[in-house]
Formats: structure tokens, C-alpha cells, sequence
């Protein structure tokens, strides 16, 4: 199966990234684009034929490696 | 055999795609005494290229003087070597990645530091320091901020992450390079000297070894575009750029190095361009044995690829070896212990030719000296233009009130303002061994665990080889030779970095041989041979060829490290002196481009003699401690270079000096000169060593104070001085 | 003293702390490396700096789950001195054996300069002969961060170790060089056994390097 | 209206950190996962009350800053 793994900074915390391409954007005349936010999409092939499973293990990984709860929220999808 | 057995329409333009030439696909079929098959169509276009073969540029390169006492290993292999005593060595080498880095600027440019540190550490040695020379077009052109950082970018993460300082470089910015921009590398290496390790395959049936990455689908043809000119369609040919890895280098090089303490390596070689094909050919080639490969060994990262596919991949990472048969299995396991692939793909023959089987199916089967000997070399027709015109400027052209002025907007320029944003970003100081950081002449770095140290400098005016490619081509070697000896270092050897234009042009290939015969005069004069070297041929856009850009990469040796030299002035009451003869040179000076904008006046000319012998009373002075601070007199002339010492160490200075012609004094750029800062107590015998070597010397003024001030003209604030100079880049 | 350096792949200060280490401790480090599980006896353990698996992901996002971590963390927490540089930082963050978090630099690029940074709690046994100091700093994610509940409880219990300042100790945003949050160049954990920081004091530990400051860390750890 | 973008790699293009992510994984214990790959996920608010209009700002956006074409590929999805 195939899983989709969203990872985004926390509303409260200060995205350095977002607010250098809000910029860049604006410079190049979107001055119609605001609240810019980057975060990552990690996509990976897992071995399962349990939906429900694969979500589980997917939770997992960000908990133990894949998000900083410190900082990010995530939240996973996955695909047949 | 000739031609005439094939469909001339449909394979016409399958080798035209290939680079080929149809005499050389004629001279393919008859070595071969049959056509090729695609693999073999291939890998005939790898090899043959201008890149891998050097076929417009090798009877020229020849003429280059290649060794001297220190030299282990002049050009030939991986990297060049020298001696610099106590059984240790320096290796080195500098590289293009010019067409990649105008594609995809941060993977380009990324992947050019990858292919450099592999080419010096595939020779035993470990990498320590990195440098790299940018030519960029026009600031304002629309492409060129985004290139700027893009390149910087991927300089610094390659160097940054593989933890090799990145210790200097240069920058310049000219129309002449806004379709083409050039990012050339260099890494310096240390080694020992009875541990040095060469690409010659030997012992048949030795296993061929394949470690590093996997083989992907990136970069197939890459060797081949870096050998075509550049239109406008060529940003469709995207996809063979390559993304670096510099994790996988790091982990690389130490699994390389661990094995080079075994016994175990006999032949080593890195996957550069045409990566496989080359390799294997080039380490066949050089043992005078044959190499046969069984491809569906080689770890792939994607499905189905084909023979052609994994001989033309320029994936990064990798390396070929031949290694002792009994030591496999410790090779095997360092490499496991690196997260590493690690396959025997193949082994050595005594057939003298390359074969690969795939699938059990023998696909291709070349005799090694038609892909190497019979490889062709070109004497170009070439034309050499007279030098432009040498213009001599008089004092009345000038308005002398104006000379801060001057100073303030030349030293704000992009081609002659701090270049901090960029050193900032690469980390120039990791390894602890770094004792003369990026804005000072030369970089030193310590050769780890000594008192002793490196010294490199890269350099080149395209604007002095345009206009006299001789000339020119004697100046960036003067230049790296100049830096060194400011830095207190004795000079010992270069490499080069050649960049020019398409070669079937004759204007173009005159330049090339001009610069060559510059160089070579040089070098000779100065003991200062080129042990290495690249060549990048056809930097055109649309017919319009880059600057003759023949990049030098020089290197000394500091025997005792407290004899090294900075540009910063040190101490208030300390007196400044000018080295040399100063003869009011304008001629395509920075004065003139920046204040006039003209590019006219010819290309200062370089008495050799005068080099060696002031830059001997350099070295002399500073091994009898006479001098605090030197620095040489390079681009923008006497008064940037005085802006510079006094910027660096954050002191004033009260010039008092009479001129009739203060503008040609200031701002002309003659050779061969350097300023020095000498303390009070040793004025004396400065004067008095001077004049025994029959060098000129003058004196500028007294150190001290919040500010430059002329006698009769005025003065400029430090603060003013050092906000001009950062202002560009931080804005940019 | 009995002193270990962890290595991960992609580590590249490594030597240059051992260097320092044997400079200044008098004796060489043993070096760990990753995949080992255990570190019996240590009076002082340092994971330096570096790119540990490359900085892929998140900065010692990966280091962390290391095998030899699970030790380093027990070390810790017996009250073994341990110290993070650079990338070792971020390694004891992603850990969970010191607060907060590292992200970009603001300015969205890798800085290596020469920074000054000022011991704010001056007794513990890493900063007790620290002054204002100055030493490099070179990475690209050295942004710290902490939530305002973690803010206060890191200043209740005097766990800011450093924080960057001018040459006059005035800690203000033009001497912030990376958009740290309170200028914070370094922390520690509750019981100031555990020391996590940005700048390289082992970069500035002999003459050459043209500033010594770095010196006073591990003279602290020897008194 | 809220902008959802995503940037991935290319499928012939190396991603280092894909790889490195998927060996981690799996010295977690997750040796059920293959084929990692890394992009990024940018979230922006746009001023736009035409949803077409706003896509092809975005798509726009990405072709002249936010996704490098050599190498990367694109996604825009518009929500309400
Ligand atoms: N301009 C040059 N001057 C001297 N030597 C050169 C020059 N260009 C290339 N060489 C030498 O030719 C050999 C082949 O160079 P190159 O193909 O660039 O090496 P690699 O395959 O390692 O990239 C090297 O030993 C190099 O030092
Ligand atoms: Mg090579």
C-alpha cells in the first residue's frame, strides 16, 4: 500500500521558510499570497494488506522518527 | 570497412545525436571491422567526446612544462602530486561543472564538488581543503541572482556536509558569461607519500570491484552535453542533471580510506564523467589489460535498465576497483560497515579489450586501444588576434578630487566588494586546521598534526586574456604565484582549469594555444609546473562564446607556520610600503570598467623577471620577520589593496605620497607589485635588503588612525570604507 | 579523566574534538562508534558535530534512534557529564535529553563566523570558568526554539547555558545570528549535567585557530 | 482560499534522503517499508474568489519559484 505522511510545523511556531517565500513571492508580483507554510510530504510503498494496520505502523514512524512533536503535527493517508 | 554496409538516414542521426562525427562513426567501423551495436555506439560517444578525450585541446596541452623536483605525479592521473616533505604529499586537481551548474545550479554545482573530492581522495589522500572559481554574467541579467545562489548553495552544501573546508575562491561577473556561467572546483588532499594509489588495473583475473551508490537513469549522456554548445532548447535537456549525495560521499571516502590502510587495493578509480565506461576503460587502458564486466551485477536503483543505460549513467558516488583476491572479504566488510554497496561486477583479462555480458548475452565487446589510442586528436586551425591595443592615460584625462570617491564606488562593485555572503555560507573551518580563512591572499591550511601548512589560491582575468590571450594566460598563473608568496608560502605547482569557447572556431582555438603558450612561459620561468588539470571546450550560447577563462589552482608550502602572512593591517605607527614599479597601467583596468566603463588600453604586461625577483624579496623579508602584513597588488590597483589591509584589520592609515599622476598611481594595475607592513625598528634594514636586490620600493604612509587620508585630498572613514564594501552581495 | 566521542555516519568534528580534548584534558578520547550499544565508564561523553546521516529528514532526527543513544541516555541520567556540539545539539534535542528544538536559520542560510556568546549560569561544571567568549559557529539549522511554557521553565531552573552577545556582552537582536529565541546559544538539562550548544568550542582551542576562548569548556570540566 | 501544494521529486532522480529515511525505518523495525520519498508541502492562503484563476496563479507560482522543473514535479489543489 501506498502512504502519504503530512508533516507541518505547529500553528504557533515561527516558520522561517514560509514567511522567505511569501516574500519571494510578492516580489514576483502574488501580492495576493499570504500565510505561506512549508512542511514536508513523505510518501512511502508498505507491505501490509491491513488498511487500518498500515495506519497504525505509519503513526508509529512519525511518533519515533519521521515528526518533532516538539514543533510539527502530521497525519497520514493511506492508499491501496 | 566502410560505410556503405549501413542505412545511412536512420543511423546518420543516431550518430549525430551521439556527438559523433561521421568520419569518427567511419574510424569506429573500421576498428571495430564491423558496426557497432548501440552499447557500443555508447560508449564509442563517451570516450570520444571533448571532455573524456581531449581531442582539440592534447597536442596543445603537451606543450605545458610538467615537472619539477617536487612532483610525484604530474598530469595523467586522478589528481596531480607533489612533495612537500617529511614523506607526506599534496594532491589535487580542479574541475568543471559548468553546463550542470546553468541547468540546475545547486545540484550542479553540488555535484562538481562531489566529482573533485573523488578524484583527489581515489589517490589515497584525504581531502582537506576546497576551493572554487564562479564566472557569472551580468549582475542585472535576469537569470543571474538565482544562479548566484543557486551555485553558492550547492557549493557549500556538498563541502559543508562532507565536513572539507571550503577555504576560498573567486567571483566575477561578466556579460560575456550570462549564457554561460562557469563553476570550477578544486580540492587539495594530503597523503602519504608511500601510499599513493593509481587507476592501473593489473593481475588477470583480479575481481573488478564495484562500491559506493547504486546506478540510476540520471545524468546518461551528461559527459556529452558537457561537450555541445549551448541554445536555446537546451533547458529541455534537463533531466541529466544529477542530484549529489554528500552523505553517501562522506561515508565513501572513510570506507575508501579504511581500505587503503589494507593491502588490498591495486587499482583504484573514480565514476566520473561517463562514469563506468570511462573507469573501466581508463583503468584497462592505463594496466594494458583487457576488463570483462558482468552488468546485471551492478546495483541498480532502478528497474529494467539496459546495458547502454548503466555504461552512459553518471550517477555520483561511485567507484571501480581492482583489489588482492584474498582480501575481498575485508573489503567487503568495511563496506558493509559503511552502509555501502559493495559487488564484484567483473574481472581482469589478459584479452586487452572490453566485454560486457548482460543477461547472459555478451553486449559488447571493444579491444581497448581503438577506444583509447585511435581516439581522435584534432589540430584545429586557429587563428591568433593581435593584443588590443595598449592606450598610455596622462594625468589631464583625470579629475584628482575625485579619487575616494573612486575608491568608495570601486571597492562597492560586485567585482571587486566583500565576498563574505559567500564564505559565510561554506563552512571554511571545520577539520580545526585552517589558519588563513577566506579574504586574505592565499588560504592556508594546516597539514594536520605539523607545524607546516598549504597554501592555495585560484585565479584568472578573462578580461586580460581577451585582450591578449598571452599575456593573460601569463597572468593567472603570476596571479595564484603572487598570492602564494603573500601568504609566506614557497609556490610549488598548479593545476589548471581551461574554459573557453567552441573550438572549431579559430578566433577560439587561437586563444587557446595563446594562453597555453602564456602559461607555459610562466610556469617554466617560475618553477611552478601545472600537475593536473581540465579542459571545458564549448562554453557558447548561441554562437557567442564565454571569455578565454584559463582558471589556475596554485599551491605552496608554509615549512613553519608562524612564518604565515595575512592582508590585515596589524599595528598603529607600523609604516606601509609599496614593492615594485609602478608604471600608471590602466589598460583594462577595474578603474577603468567600473568609473568609465570602458574595456579598453590593453593587458598590462608581465616581466617575469621582475616577478621572480620581488617575489623572492617577498619570501626572504618575511622568513627574516621584517614584515606584520602583505598583501599583493591585484585587481583595481595600489589604493583597493591599501582599502582591503585596512578593512581586514579594522585600522586607518595617512598616506603621504606626490604624484603627478595620482589616478595612474592609485588605480593602475601594473605586475609584479605587493605592499607590506613593516614595523618601525625594521624600516632600516628593509630599505637596506631592497636595494641590495635591486627591488624598488616606496613608502606609502604611517598605520593608524579611524581612516584613509591622502596628503592634499582628503580622507574616507573606516566605517564608510567597510559599509561600501559588504553593501553589494548582503543587498543582492 | 576518562573521556568518549560518539561518531555517526556523517559526523565531520569528530577529530577535531578529540584533538582539543587530548590538547587540553591531556588524554585521547576513545571514540564510539554508533552501532556499539554500550559506554561503561565515562567522565565525559561528546557528541560532536557534524551532518550525522547527512541532516536528512530533520536534523539529528535519525542520530537519535542510533543504538549507542540508549546509553549515552542512561550516562546522562546517572549524572555523567555530556556534552553536545553543533549537530550534537540537535542529536540531544531529537533525544529528548534537553529541551526545545533547532530549526532554520532565518536567514535561510548555512553561517560560519566567528560569534561571541556569554555564559548565563556560570556554576555548573561545564561553565565554571566561562567568560564572554568568542568562537565559530557554522551549521544552517541553529535556530532555537521552545514554547513559552518551556521558556519559563528553562529560566527558572537556570538551564540557558549561553546566549549570543556583542563585544560588550549586550545580548540585543544585532547580535542574534540566527534568530534564536532569546539570542539562546545553548542549554542545559535540569540537573546541568547534560549540555547541548550551537557554537564550536573545539574551533577555537589553540593559537592558530586565531582565538583560544573555546578552551575555558573543557578547563571547567577538569576543575 | 487555501492553496494546497505538493513538490516531489521526479521519479529517475535520486532522492538521498528517501534512502536514508527508508534503512532508518527499518532499524526501527519497520522493515515493511519500501520506496521512501521525500518532498514538500506548501500551504498558502490566496486572495482569489475565482477557483480556476487561483490554480493557475499557483501552478504559476510553482513553475517560476516554488518547484525546480530539472528535477521536481507539481501538484496545486484549491480549496474553499
Ligand atoms: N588543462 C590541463 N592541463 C594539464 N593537465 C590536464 C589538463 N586537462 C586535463 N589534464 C589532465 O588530464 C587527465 C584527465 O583529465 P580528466 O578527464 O578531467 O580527469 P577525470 O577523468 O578524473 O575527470 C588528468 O590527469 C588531468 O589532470
Ligand atoms: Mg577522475
Amino acid at each position: 500500500m501506498l502512504a502519504k505522511i503530512h508533516i507541518t510545523l505547529k500553528k504557533d511556531v515561527l516558520d522561517p521558510q514560509g514567511s522567505v517565500i511569501a516574500n519571494s513571492l510578492k516580489s514576483l508580483g502574488f501580492d495576493n499570497v499570504n500565510d505561506v507554510r512549508q512542511g514536508k510530504f513523505i510518501e512511502l510503498e508498505i507491505n501490509s494488506n491491513n488498511k487500518e494496520e498500515a495506519e497504525k505502523q505509519c503513526n508509529d514512524m512519525c511518533e519515533k522518527l519521521l515528526a518533532n512533536l516538539v514543533i510539527e503535527d502530521y497525519s497520514v493517508e493511506i492508499e491501496n | 570497412m566502410t560505410s556503405s554496409n549501413w542505412h545511412f538516414d536512420t543511423e546518420k542521426s543516431l550518430v549525430e545525436s551521439h556527438g559523433l562525427k561521421l568520419d569518427e562513426f567511419e574510424k569506429i567501423v573500421e576498428g571495430l571491422g564491423r558496426e557497432p551495436n548501440l552499447t557500443e555506439l555508447g560508449i564509442f560517444s563517451a570516450m570520444w567526446n571533448e571532455h573524456c578525450s581531449y581531442k582539440s585541446s592534447k597536442y596543445w596541452l603537451k606543450k605545458l612544462p610538467t615537472s619539477g623536483e617536487r612532483v610525484i605525479q604530474g598530469p595523467g592521473e586522478n589528481a596531480g602530486v607533489i612533495d612537500i616533505d617529511d614523506g607526506d604529499v599534496a594532491v589535487f586537481k580542479m574541475e568543471s561543472h559548468n553546463h550542470p551548474s546553468f541547468l540546475e545550479p545547486y545540484q550542479g554545482a553540488a555535484t562538481g564538488v562531489g566529482g573533485i573530492l573523488r578524484d583527489v581522495f581515489t589517490m589515497g589522500a584525504r581531502p582537506v581543503a576546497n576551493m572554487n572559481a564562479l564566472r557569472f554574467g551580468d549582475p542585472n541579467h535576469p537569470k543571474t541572482k538565482h544562479l548566484v545562489s543557486g551555485v553558492v548553495g550547492g557549493i557549500g552544501g556538498y563541502g559543508n556536509c562532507i565536513g572539507i573546508p571550503t577555504v576560498g575562491g573567486e567571483v566575477n561577473f561578466h556579460p560575456s558569461y550570462n549564457g554561460n556561467i562557469l563553476v570550477n572546483a578544486m580540492t587539495v588532499g594530503i597523503a602519504k607519500k608511500d601510499k599513493i594509489f593509481y587507476s592501473a588495473a593489473a593481475g588477470i583475473g583480479n575481481p573488478v570491484v564495484y562500491v559506493g551508490s547504486k546506478t540510476g537513469r540520471d545524468g546518461i549522456h551528461g559527459a556529452t552535453m558537457a561537450s555541445a554548445e549551448f541554445d536555446d532548447d537546451s533547458e529541455e535537456k534537463k533531466p541529466t542533471v544529477q542530484v549529489g549525495d554528500p552523505f553517501t560521499e562522506k561515508l565513501l571516502l572513510e570506507a575508501c580510506l579504511e581500505l587503503m590502510k589494507e593491502d588490498a587495493i591495486i587499482a583504484i578509480q573514480d565514476m566520473g564523467a561517463a562514469g563506468l565506461t570511462s573507469s573501466s576503460i581508463e583503468m584497462a587502458s592505463k594496466g594494458n589489460v583487457g576488463i570483462d564486466i558482468n552488468l546485471s551485477k551492478v546495483p541498480m536503483r532502478a528497474a529494467n535498465m539496459t546495458a547502454y543505460e548503466l555504461m552512459l549513467s553518471e550517477s555520483q558516488e561511485r567507484m571501480l576497483m581492482v583489489i588482492q583476491p584474498k582480501k575481498e572479504e575485508l573489503a567487503r566488510s568495511i563496506f558493509k560497515k559503511w552502509d555501502l554497496e559493495f559487488e564484484v561486477i567483473g574481472e581482469v583479462t589478459d584479452t586487452k579489450k572490453l566485454i560486457l555480458h548482460m543477461n547472459g548475452e555478451e553486449q559488447a565487446s571493444i579491444p581497448i586501444n581503438i577506444l583509447v589510442e585511435d581516439a581522435p586528436e584534432y589540430q584545429r586551425d586557429y587563428i591568433v588576434n593581435d593584443p588590443s591595443p595598449l592606450i598610455s592615460f596622462e594625468s589631464k584625462d583625470f579629475e584628482d578630487k575625485d579619487i575616494l570617491n573612486d575608491l568608495l564606488k570601486m571597492i562597492s562593485h560586485p567585482n571587486l566588494c566583500s565576498r563574505k555572503w559567500i564564505w559565510e555560507q561554506y563552512d571554511h573551518m571545520v577539520m580545526a586546521d585552517t589558519v588563513v580563512r577566506p579574504g586574505s591572499d592565499a588560504a592556508v591550511v594546516r597539514v594536520h598534526g605539523t607545524n607546516k601548512g598549504i597554501a592555495i589560491s585560484t585565479d584568472c582575468s578573462p578580461t586580460y586574456c581577451r585582450h591578449n590571450s598571452y599575456e593573460g594566460g601569463k597572468h593567472a598563473v603570476v596571479e595564484t604565484w603572487r598570492n602564494i608568496v603573500a601568504s609566506g608560502a614557497e609556490p610549488i605547482a598548479i593545476t589548471d582549469c581551461m574554459n573557453f569557447g567552441n573550438p572549431e572556431k579559430p578566433e577560439i582555438m587561437g586563444q587557446f594555444v595563446e594562453c597555453i603558450r602564456g602559461m607555459g612561459d610562466a610556469c617554466s620561468k617560475l618553477n611552478y609546473p601545472v600537475i593536473s588539470g581540465n579542459v571545458s571546450l564549448y562554453n557558447e550560447t548561441n554562437g557567442e562564446g564565454i571569455y578565454p577563462t584559463p582558471v589556475i589552482g596554485g599551491v605552496g608550502l608554509i615549512r613553519d607556520l608562524s612564518n604565515t602572512m595575512t592582508i590585515d593591517l596589524k599595528n598603529e605607527g607600523n609604516v606601509l610600503y609599496l614593492i615594485g614599479e609602478s608604471n600608471n597601467h590602466l589598460g583594462n583596468s577595474h578603474y577603468l570598467s567600473i568609473i568609465q566603463s570602458r574595456e579598453d588600453g590593453g593587458t598590462p604586461s608581465i616581466n617575469l623577471d621582475d616577478e621572480l625577483k620581488n617575489g623572492k624579496f617577498i619570501l626572504d623579508c618575511i622568513s627574516k620577520k621584517l614584515l606584520k602584513s602583505v598583501h599583493d597588488v591585484g585587481e583595481g590597483g595600489v589604493l583597493v589593496a591599501i582599502a582591503e589591509m585596512c578593512i581586514s584589520g579594522k585600522q586607518g592609515i595617512k598616506i603621504d605620497i606626490t604624484k603627478d599622476f595620482l589616478h595612474g598611481f592609485f588605480f593602475g594595475e601594473d605586475q609584479a607589485r605587493y605592499l607590506v607592513e613593516v614595523s618601525q625598528n625594521k624600516l632600516e634594514q628593509l630599505e637596506v635588503d631592497a636595494s641590495k636586490s635591486a627591488v624598488k620600493i616606496e613608502r606609502i604612509g604611517e598605520i593608524g588612525g579611524t581612516s584613509i587620508s591622502i596628503n592634499s585630498i582628503g580622507e574616507v572613514e573606516l566605517s564608510s570604507l567597510i559599509d561600501h564594501h559588504t553593501k553589494w552581495f548582503n543587498e543582492f | 579523566m576518562k573521556t568518549h566521542v560518539i561518531v555517526f555516519p556523517g559526523s565531520n568534528c569528530d577529530r577535531d574534538v578529540a584533538v582539543a580534548i587530548q590538547n587540553i584534558i591531556g588524554s585521547s578520547p576513545e571514540m564510539v562508534w554508533h552501532k556499539d550499544s554500550t559506554i561503561n565508564q565515562s567522565d565525559l561523553i561528546v557528541v560532536p558535530g557534524g551532518f550525522s546521516y547527512g541532516d536528512y529528514l530533520r536534523c539529528g532526527a535519525m542520530a537519535s534512534t542510533s543504538p549507542i543513544m540508549k546509553s549515552v541516555i542512561e550516562n546522562a541520567n546517572k549524572g555523567v557529564p555530556v556534552m553536545g556540539i553543533c549537530n550534537g545539539f540537535q542529536i540531544l534535542i531529537e533525544s529528548g535529553l534537553l529541551q526545545g528544538a533547532l530549526m532554520r536559520n532565518s536567514s535561510l542560510s548555512f553561517i560560519c563566523r566567528d560569534i561571541i556568546i556569554k555564559p548565563t549560569n556560570t556554576k555548573t561544571i561545564f561553565t565554571n570558568k566561562s567568560t564572554i567568549s568568542k568562537m565559530p559557529i557554522a551549521h544552517n539549522e541553529g535556530n532555537y526554539f521552545a514554547n513559552s511554557n518551556q521558556i519559563k521553565e528553562i529560566e527558572d531552573n537556570d538551564q540557558i547555558a549561553f546566549q549570543y552577545c556583542d563585544e560588550n556582552g549586550d545580548i540585543n537582536a544585532h547580535s542574534n545570528p540566527n534568530g534564536s529565541i532569546n539570542n539562546i546559544a545553548g542549554v542545559f538539562n535540569k540537573s546541568k549535567n547534560v549540555l547541548g550548544m550551537m557554537p564550536h568550542p573545539e574551533r577555537a582551542a589553540e593559537s592558530i585557530h586565531g582565538c583560544d576562548d573555546g578552551r575555558n569548556i573543557f578547563e571547567s570540566l577538569l576543575s
